[in-house]
């Protein structure tokens, strides 16, 4: 067997074997009469090392031996594999996203006035990390608590020009049977699954 | 199979003996001139447990009987009915007297084939003449079929196979990314909470809910975010006279509701100049407590 | 990007990931401004299948999307990387296998009547374990049995991208000519048979 034969041989181990590979199981891979020496074995991982250099992948050494490995500079781009499957918003969220977008500039306290609740200290920080709302002044008020209002990303994640689109409540009463039909057709069971949860949050908040 | 191989042994062979079954094709006993031998040759002695060995290799009387006509090199097609039934029968009595678990199959295949044996016995006109009536026939049919996937699971077999004939090829990624995903909201899904909110509220606290013109609101956000970043907008800013009359009586009215609520000052550095907005949540001055009374007064 | 940045990021995503990845896959790396066409990705796969042809791995495409293995022929001398040899399926295993592959959707009972044995519980269990064969659906008759059909992982595990692709079923001969092939049969063998049995079924045939 020669270099480049040797050479292929351990590019194949690697990828197979998918972790690192030391001298002695390289070496293994030969019978004892057919088995390359050391130098052989290194002449063969550096030709190996040589040819990735226009590879996606590299030839490292580590403390149990070699090791094939993508090259970091993919690491973002191929984040995207593993994406985490996304989970539902709670009811509380949706409610107090929804006065936030009706009654804006809307104050926690507003909130809760309404909701009977008191709001989930998560549930906001959720909404402003998404973008969806922000603090747009502070009420003149002793405290003066924040005011929150929906954001440009509010209105084009809901492919909303403006809040004037947002429908009306008069409208939601006509397409209500509906909507509450096409919803439980659609999610049944997720929005029952959900449901409890919601509720549990919003007892113990 | 190998019927090559198989036919250089078998072929001659003499009813009456016993001859061993093959064992899995693809495990042959010896490869000779580059042919596999499947078939053990018949002075070799056999210890009954190796007999014992071979005859549960068969995977029930189809195989058998298979293995039964292949071994004398015949089509399927050309069963010698009385012959391969003898030959059987014997498997069948071999298999008792080893005291081999007999599935009740091998005993119903024996069953069958004693029945064809004496239809054939009776002359044609007593079963109808016409090919389809030869009482070989469903045999036949049974057989064919069996032996296409007899075949088809050794070419299954033969196929490359993962981590047997080829390895996934993986490398390892150092500092792996995960997305989380955000969840997804539909306009609908938080129109119906708003409006479950609202009978809530009004259910349980009688608060008058009245529709609010969602341009003025819209507005107040616009106004505030404009206000944001600088100290001082004039007053004419504000306004976008391409909007037209009702836009700007909109942004009237928005500005009108923000004084309401405190939530900007509007500022003149002496009569007649130029008016200027401000936010007024910044400092706290005379005239801002002045709009906290106004606040709480309305 | 060009088509051989395409190539290694797609190398690089397959190495990474260690599992097929379909075209939806490929081209969710990138965000919709840049995503490329399929065309584009394709052409990319063919370079890197072409690249690979002085390489240890092949691409090649399966059901769930491509996959880069290392070739057949390095079987044998990785196998020793492993102490464990690769288990061995039955002769019952993959008769059954194959006609569930075949003969698609098929119950229990039409199994038992074309091998003329009763199927064996732990086989089936086994193949519904590795994720070979599942359940779907049930027959219209009395009993409602199960019927059973492969899976997509069936196809990944053997290299298939389709069931199109597992080798053709012999062909049924002719039953037409049975009959008379039949008598032929029995009056070649008439000379050599030894049974009266044999002779009098000749007689009057």
């Amino acid at each position: 067997m020669n270099v480049n034969q040797l050479k292929n041989l351990i590019e194949a181990a690697l990828l197979a074997y998918g972790q690192p590979l030391n001298m002695d199981q390289l070496r293994g891979l030969f019978d004892e009469v057919d088995r390359p020496e050391t130098a052989t074995v290194l002449e063969a991982l550096e030709a190996l090392a040589r040819e990735c250099a226009d590879r996606p992948i590299e030839l490292i050494e580590v403390a149990s031996g070699w090791r094939l490995q993508v090259r970091g500079e993919y690491a973002a781009p191929l984040s995207r594999l593993w994406q985490e499957r996304p989970g539902r918003y709670s009811r509380a969220l949706l409610e107090t996203l929804a006065l936030i977008a009706y009654r804006q500039p809307i104050t926690r306290g507003e909130i809760e006035n309404v909701r009977g609740v008191q709001v989930n200290p998560n549930i906001v920080r959720t909404m402003t990390e998404r973008g969806w709302i922000r603090v747009v002044g502070h009420r003149e008020v002793p405290g003066h608590p924040e005011l929150l209002g929906t954001t440009r990303e509010f209105l084009d994640y809901f492919g909303l020009k403006s809040l004037d689109e947002l429908p009306s409540l008069a409208a939601l009463k006509d397409m209500d049977d509906v909507g509450i039909r096409l919803e439980f057709a659609d999610t049944a069971q997720a929005a029952v699954a959900d449901l409890p949860a919601a509720n549990d949050a919003e007892a113990t908040v | 199979m190998t019927e090559h191989a198989e036919n250089a042994i078998a072929t001659g062979a003499e009813s009456g003996a016993i001859e061993l079954p093959p064992q899995q094709d693809e495990m042959p006993f010896a490869i000779v001139d580059g042919e596999p031998i499947t078939v053990m040759p018949r002075d070799l002695y056999i210890p009954p447990q190796a007999l014992e060995v071979f005859l549960e290799a068969f995977e029930g009387p189809l195989d058998l009987l298979l293995y039964l006509i292949r071994r004398q090199n015949l089509d399927v097609l050309d069963i010698p009915i009385a012959d391969i039934t003898r030959q059987y029968m014997e498997y069948i009595q071999l298999m008792q007297e080893l005291d081999l678990e007999l599935a009740g199959e091998y005993l119903l295949m024996a069953a069958m084939l004693a029945e064809i044996k004496s239809r054939m016995l009776l002359p044609r006109s007593q079963f109808d003449a016409g090919e389809e009536d030869d009482p070989r026939a469903e045999l036949v049919r049974r057989l064919q079929e069996y032996e296409r996937f007899k075949r088809a699971a050794e070419d299954i077999d033969r196929l490359d196979r993962l981590d047997r004939d080829v390895y996934q090829a993986t490398a390892e990624l150092t500092n792996r990314q995960v997305i989380r995903l955000l969840p997804e909201v539909t306009l609908q899904e938080m129109l119906v909470a708003f409006k479950d909110v609202v009978q809530r509220a009004t259910m349980f606290e009688h608060l008058h809910v009245q529709r609010e013109t969602l341009s003025v609101r819209q507005r107040m956000s616009d106004v505030l975010a404009m206000l944001e970043n600088s100290a001082l907008v004039e007053f004419v800013k504000l306004f976008r006279p391409e909007e037209g009359r009702l836009g700007v009586c909109v942004t009237f009215a928005a500005l009108l509701e923000l004084l309401r609520e405190g939530l900007i000052d509007v500022v003149q550095a002496e009569p007649y100049a130029p008016l200027h907005v401000r936010r007024a949540d910044r400092n706290l001055d005379a005239s801002e407590l002045d709009d906290v009374e106004i606040t709480t007064a309305s």
